[in-house]
């Protein structure tokens, strides 16, 4: 649970084009430079100007990884901050830091026992400059001055961003930061707060997504093939950026569809290859996830979802996509699908996707979505080197005349066939979307209905379908990590709410309730035993069982039942499009027990 | 990639596979007659050397010339071709379809492709007409033809290949017939060599379903553009020589622009690393703490 | 079973082009002519000349819904028709006619008890006219001999097949017909069948393709769309020659995307619209399915399932797309999901998926695949009456000024809103992807996030979820058939393979093993409770159940699971591409209760 | 259809809807205000048009104007359109979208719709980037142009749509200019009236993320085609004059076929039936037995 004055809760909102994301990050690295752990997330609409929007922050001494349910310190641009976010989210005690006169804001509602700062912040900007975007730089100094944050840190951050625009640029905003920064020290009781500010801290302040490009690229990625499409659009442009010089190759194409076959023309190639996408762009995508499987190409797909059905709810997060994904592209074939659970997590499973795609020479489908891939955090320390590039049977050298002729989908006895690339001499082979036979020659043309077509056929498909039992013996089974021994409930989750679920516990635990969490990280091929196990042994001890899921259906609770058999009886379903958040489980937890 | 003449000579023979499963008589033969000989006038390497294509009849090629192979879907070889390509530059790469593949399904990567104008060379066996789902109407099948979709006449006037070829910025562009294959080997030699997006219409006629576009139909037709003074270097010229299909249908080399870079030439990453499969997959820890630095 | 002698079953097999369809096409209406009912099917592969094709008959006077286990008469054009066909499926006491000097066959290896019947058909052509083709015509001639099948059929169809290319090509083909005849009546021994032959019938024999394109005519289908894909295509290919007439808009498309979308858009204009392809024209297809679903417009989507995955075996057969089309398009969205069952079926399924797709404005799915839609059959006579067109809440007439503002996505209580038209008076609204409100207006661009806009977005979701429900109730619950009080064993199936168990079943019964059938259709929504104590209630009393399935993994058992929590042990499933028979169903049946 | 003047003369009050949520000053505007001003001017009904667009700032339009509004999926504002056209060839049906939507994920039913000529008016508002995904290349984009996809500049040279689409065979093209409203209106009321696939590339710009196309570098460059002698009935020259695009910029009609039937008017149901949807869903069931003498 979010706790005032025990943590630092700022929420930044206006109008889109108000400069409310780069004041936020501002205001976010400041706290992150002052030795705090901070969570950062975005609320906006499918609109580049108008709408309203906001940036929230929290940060504390402890980890925080969900974000705060209440604003401390609403720093409101707009009129619309009071409607949004002021009435519904505002605690008791907490601050309003705006501009009646600037932002001509005058009979809003305004919760009850929350103190109001009018700062003349458009006045102290305009004396500087008649640039408007220069207000929010007067709040950010206003609202680190209500904090006792750290001065220097703005003015650090000022000059990251507009030294190369030059010393005048520079100076101005230098001087607004410190006339908000001082006309708070002048003019307002500072917040009492028992947050610890530390010495300058260089922790990584990083999003879902760019984390899990960054872990793709420390994967030894070669080509990341891509279409913007909201939340996923920031992995390529991350790699768009910072590719070109690891050795990755970035192409954005004409459509997702282009984008997956490229994909899967590089993997075919031998370039670690990967790509991402949203539904919509994944719905296209699919026929060339079948395609890669049959190939044995290997290809890692991101699907970072967001609030559906169809075009939905652009800017909105859901966890609504797990059966497209289940259900991607024709037939039976072989593909992993792995749900990034944190937005650490991302790092190592940029790494893990890519070698289980060339290990096993399968399509990876990564799920995340708008909650996961979009919010910001101070994350732990990253471990460089604890996945190493893994190729599997990768043939790099030329094939020797004995070894001839070589055959591309060999019957092996573990199902993998080593994989030769185009520029291997001996290696030569045809690959294609046809079944076909050990040499890679169809089966569909010519032969199909033979007796012996047939025996090829059943052949290669035990093989193909053969890597996904293999699989499920390499990937960790799913643990439940719980904090008694005899606990009061548990809580299944999957991907993203794996941290909201952890900071839900540990409140319930301060009430005294008791709980487990099995969190589903690898969703096929997946660890039915265990899962049925885990259970049912909380069943047979009458433990009752909370599902949470971001969608309508409960798309999880229904892929458990189809691979255990359990009826997952409880289910807290979010589908607004809204973050859940901790206390919203905690409470759905208690209604639980009392009901019980 | 075209490789010097190495002290074996490359041969015919180098580039067998097995038997083409396309019906006697059908146009696709002369395309892979003319591919191989190109190959071996150009010593191409077959493990250098991949053939890409879609799903179609003509669209089997790959698996009758040695080498690598990859058969994609349905109008996607465009897009893969561009993936094997940034992946490893120094690869050949050939891609072949048909007229539904590539002007029907895939004419967005067909486009894109020549825009953007990778060092790839794009054979559409066009023989206007769906051969391999049995006889329905393509982007290339003209005015009134009657096939399985169009039992009452086709009433969509036919794409011109060449022009939208033009339009989209293709580097080559030509239009050769199965029925010379002599004709067509010479300019897919040059199409290989040729460095950026080269792309060749071929008027490949379905024996089996297209009674109009015939051999007889285009050898009664067909005039070659070396013997004219055309100028395909003229790119006004040429997209007003791509309106001429009727009684007199150029074959030949209809544009080529030799001065501009391929997008391999200017790729930030390829200009840097060179193939990035050659290259390997890499961790380079140093960088990738370097990039954290933006994030603190 | 099929029964030697007491049924016929003929194959003809040669090399595609050699005209075997045509010939097993006239082969099987003369038998339907003389009073028989008729299963007909194919085997071919994915090229146009050469491989090896057959066409299969089986006719009885009996119903007959499924191909026949092994050949009676083998008509063999070609040498693989020994390696293929002879070797694998003829029956001792079977005949084989074939040409060794025309078709240059000796030395084949011939199955035991079979006799060889030498027909010089191609040097009988010969004498007719240099055209290779007659040779068929020959055969023919000789095969309805053997049977002695009316000769006056024959000629009949050669007249309705040639008649337009005049007199000449008529009579010659009428003498080879008669060659072929003749050289049978001369030197063979008939066969000594007791299938009886009775005078002129004129039974309906049509595919299931066919039928359920004359479904939809019949259902009112004013928009059909399509690209070619095999086993798909004949839907398109019949609509685009009868539909015309029928005041359908039959429109090619340049791919599978833009024939969904060509779909929607006809629906939404207030076409009864349809779509049909195959699994990879499928998986570009789904984006459409979720934006049809969320503007609620009415379309038809037909996926006719060949063996996957990708390109897999375009010729042959598979239910491997179920997963897919569960798992089509992004989020949570209303849609039915129902599998064509038999050809029959097709024809009212046309109309009743209609009827849905309008009265609860929602995409309906069909499941059909190669087998059910390539595959001809005698069917009974239909009734044209049976189901009237619904078109729901659909609005034609202008709106009056007092009912106005029209709400395109008004909540009602049945969730179901009226639907106005373009060209509608005061119906005028935005029908958009995104989220909207009862207006249609958008809550995703300036308002998402906005309080209000949240609740609009949840009762959206639960007006547009709500459909599910309610449509469940309408369709008809599964139902047991038994022929027995108390069955050996339940078997499982659903779509294509109706009649097949259905054989099964009375085969078994011959040998005193009963048993009941459980069948189904109606996949989405799906009667969770239903199938849940039917499947309970058999295990309670320790029958066995047997699920029969032509793919892979076994999705449907998946989804029954998924829905029911019921696991179903024992599965038979196919997956090499060929025809499910009845035969090996009972197999596996005595094979299950020995074991038990 | 272009319905006559009825007693009540609709005014631009009778097209009004929502405020657009455009950026202020964005070049969406102009295209909106152009297409109230020439539907009053044909005096459409609103319930007798429908505007169909994709997924891009530029797809919102149809919010912003009255009648029917159907926002489809990105890049398939085209085949939705015909979708609806061939149901109700009554309707009068428009199409916006961007140079995104219509030229990158949508190229292919842009180009086959241009092809089959049915009676739509497509009007691409091409602001040379992806607006609402916040910057991006588009296939318009300029070489060198940082986005936040090209951070390295842009490589890929632009496509021109107005050759693309005579290339494809639209009847009619015009390039019109989101600076210049009235003439904007003048040429879309021409291409509403023209019978077939009208095409309007209009330059659009996007004032938040394009600083380089922006109204001033049109405002220097656009000159109208109608005050000098280019003949839009010629195709030939229409297609070279598509080249011109540099200092100088060509606005107004480029190319206009008055004599080509539309798809419409050769469709084997649409001749017989006219609007299916006006007929009625039926079943003749005399019809279907008569179909079934052929499965006999
Ligand atoms: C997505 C998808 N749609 C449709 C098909 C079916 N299909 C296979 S080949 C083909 C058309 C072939 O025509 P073309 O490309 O001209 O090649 P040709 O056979 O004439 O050489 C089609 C529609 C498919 N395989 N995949
Ligand atoms: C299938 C799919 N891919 C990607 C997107 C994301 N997307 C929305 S709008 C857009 C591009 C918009 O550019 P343009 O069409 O030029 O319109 P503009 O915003 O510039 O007016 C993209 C890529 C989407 N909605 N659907
Ligand atoms: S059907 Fe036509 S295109 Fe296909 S192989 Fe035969 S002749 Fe060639
Ligand atoms: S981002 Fe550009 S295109 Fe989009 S509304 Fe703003 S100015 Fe217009
Ligand atoms: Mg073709
Ligand atoms: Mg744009």
């Amino acid at each position: 649970m979010s706790d005032l004055f025990n943590e630092i809760s700022i929420r930044i909102s206006g109008e889109n084009g108000d400069g409310i994301f780069s004041s936020g990050d501002t205001l976010a690295k400041i706290c992150s430079r002052s030795g705090l752990e901070v969570h950062a997330s975005r609320a906006y609409q499918s609109i580049i100007r108008g709408g309203h929007v906001s940036y929230s922050i929290r940060a504390s001494n402890q980890e925080v990884r969900a974000p705060a349910d209440y604003i401390e310190l609403l720093v409101a641009l707009r009129k619309d901050s009071f409607i949004v976010d002021a009435i519904p989210t505002m605690t008791k005690g907490g601050f309003i830091l705006f501009d009646s006169k600037g932002s001509r804001i005058k009979d809003e509602p305004i919760p009850s026992d929350v103190e109001l700062i009018d700062i003349p912040a458009l006045e102290l900007a305009r004396k500087l400059s008649p640039l408007k975007i220069l207000r929010n730089t007067v709040f950010v100094g206003a609202a680190i001055a209500l904090y006792s944050l750290k001065l220097e840190y703005l003015e650090e951050i000022i000059h990251e961003a507009f030294d190369r625009k030059g010393e005048e640029v520079v100076n101005i905003n230098i001087d607004a930061a410190r006339a908000g920064y001082e006309w708070v020290l002048q003019n307002c009781k500072l917040i009492d707060h028992n947050v610890k500010l530390k010495d300058r801290t260089e922790k990584v302040f990083i999003g879902g997504n760019e984390a899990l490009a960054l872990g793709l690229l420390a994967g030894g990625l070669q080509s990341y093939s891509w279409y913007p499409m909201t939340p996923a659009t920031p992995v390529g442009a991350f790699l768009a950026k910072y590719g070109p010089n690891a050795g990755c190759v970035v192409k954005q194409m004409e459509d997702e569809i282009n984008v997956a076959n490229f994909a899967v023309g590089a993997g075919f190639a031998g370039a670690r290859s990967a790509c991402a996408t949203s539904g919509g762009g994944f719905a296209l995508m699919t026929e060339a996830i079948g395609f890669a499987s049959i190939i044995e190409a290997p290809v890692v797909f991101i699907e970072v979802a967001r609030g559906g059905p169809s075009t939905g709810l652009p800017t909105k997060t859901e966890q609504g996509d797990l059966n497209q994904l289940l259900g991607a592209s024709q037939g039976d074939f072989p593909r992993a699908i792995i749900a990034q659970t944190t937005i650490e997590d991302g790092f190592y499973l940029g790494q893990e996707s890519l070698n289980i795609a060339e290990k096993y020479q399968i399509p990876v489908l990564i799920a995340s979505d708008l909650y996961l891939g979009e919010h910001f955090e101070t994350i732990p320390e990253l471990d460089f080197e604890k996945i190493p590039i893994e190729r599997g049977k990768l043939i790099l050298e030329e094939i020797p005349v004995e070894e001839q002729p070589y055959l591309r989908y060999k019957l092996t006895e573990d199902g993998i066939s080593p994989r030769a690339i185009p520029g291997v001499k001996g290696g030569e082979h045809d690959a294609g979307s046809d079944e076909h036979d050990e040499d890679g020659k169809l089966v569909s043309d010519r032969r199909a209905g033979f007796p012996e077509a047939i025996q090829v056929r059943i052949k290669q498909m035990n093989k193909r379908m053969g890597k996904m039992d293999l699989l499920l013996t390499e990937l960790p089974p799913p643990q439940v990590e719980s904090n008694a021994d005899h606990p009061d409930i548990l809580i299944v989750g999957w991907g993203s709410s794996y941290d909201v679920i952890n900071e839900a516990r540990a409140d319930l635990l301060k009430v005294g309730i008791k709980s487990s969490q099995l969190h589903l990280k690898y969703i096929l091929p997946f660890h039915a035993k265990e899962v049925k196990e885990i259970l049912e042994d909380f069943e047979s001890k009458q433990i009752p069982i909370l599902m949470v899921e971001a969608n309508y259906t409960g798309q999880m609770a229904r892929h458990i039942r189809a691979e255990t058999g359990f009826l997952l009886k409880h289910k807290y379903l979010r589908f607004d499009g809204e973050y859940i958040l901790p206390r919203e489980i905690g409470m759905e937890v208690k209604k639980l027990l009392n009901k019980e | 990639m075209v490789t010097e003449i190495t002290e074996l000579q490359l041969t015919i023979k180098d580039w067998a596979s097995i038997q083409p499963t396309w019906c006697p008589g059908c146009g696709d033969f002369a395309v892979l007659n003319a591919v191989k000989n190109s190959f071996v006038e150009l010593q191409l390497q077959p493990h250098e050397t991949v053939v890409v294509s879609g799903i179609g009849c003509s669209s089997n090629l790959p698996h009758f010339v040695a080498g690598y192979g990859l058969h994609t879907l349905h109008g996607r070889a465009i897009p893969v071709a561009e993936g094997v390509k940034l992946a490893n530059p120094d690869l050949n790469v050939v891609v072949t379809g048909g007229d539904g593949d590539g002007l029907a399904i895939g004419i967005g990567g067909f486009l894109h492709g020549a825009r953007r104008n990778m060092n790839l060379t794009y054979i559409v066996m066009d023989n206007a007409v769906y051969g391999l789902t049995v006889n329905q109407a393509s982007p290339t099948s003209g005015l009134g033809r009657k096939t399985r979709s169009t039992p009452y006449g086709n009433i969509e006037p036919p794409f011109n290949p060449i022009t939208l070829a033009l339009a989209a910025g293709a580097t080559f562009v030509a239009r050769t017939s199965s029925g010379d294959k002599n004709h067509f080997a010479e300019i897919l030699s040059e199409a290989i060599k040729h460095k950026g997006f080269a792309f060749i219409d071929d008027m490949s006629p379905c024996v089996t379903f297209n009674k109009v576009n015939t051999f007889d139909f285009f050898k009664e037709r067909v005039y070659k553009l070396e013997e004219t003074d055309h100028d395909p270097s003229n790119y006004q010229e040429a997209m007003l020589k791509s309106f001429e299909w009727g009684d007199k249908i150029p074959i030949g080399i209809i544009y080529q622009n030799k001065n501009v870079l391929t997008y391999e030439e200017q790729d930030p990453t390829i200009t840097k690393f060179g193939s990035v499969v050659r290259r390997g997959a890499e961790k380079d820890i140093d960088a990738l703490k370097n990039i954290l630095k933006d994030f603190v």
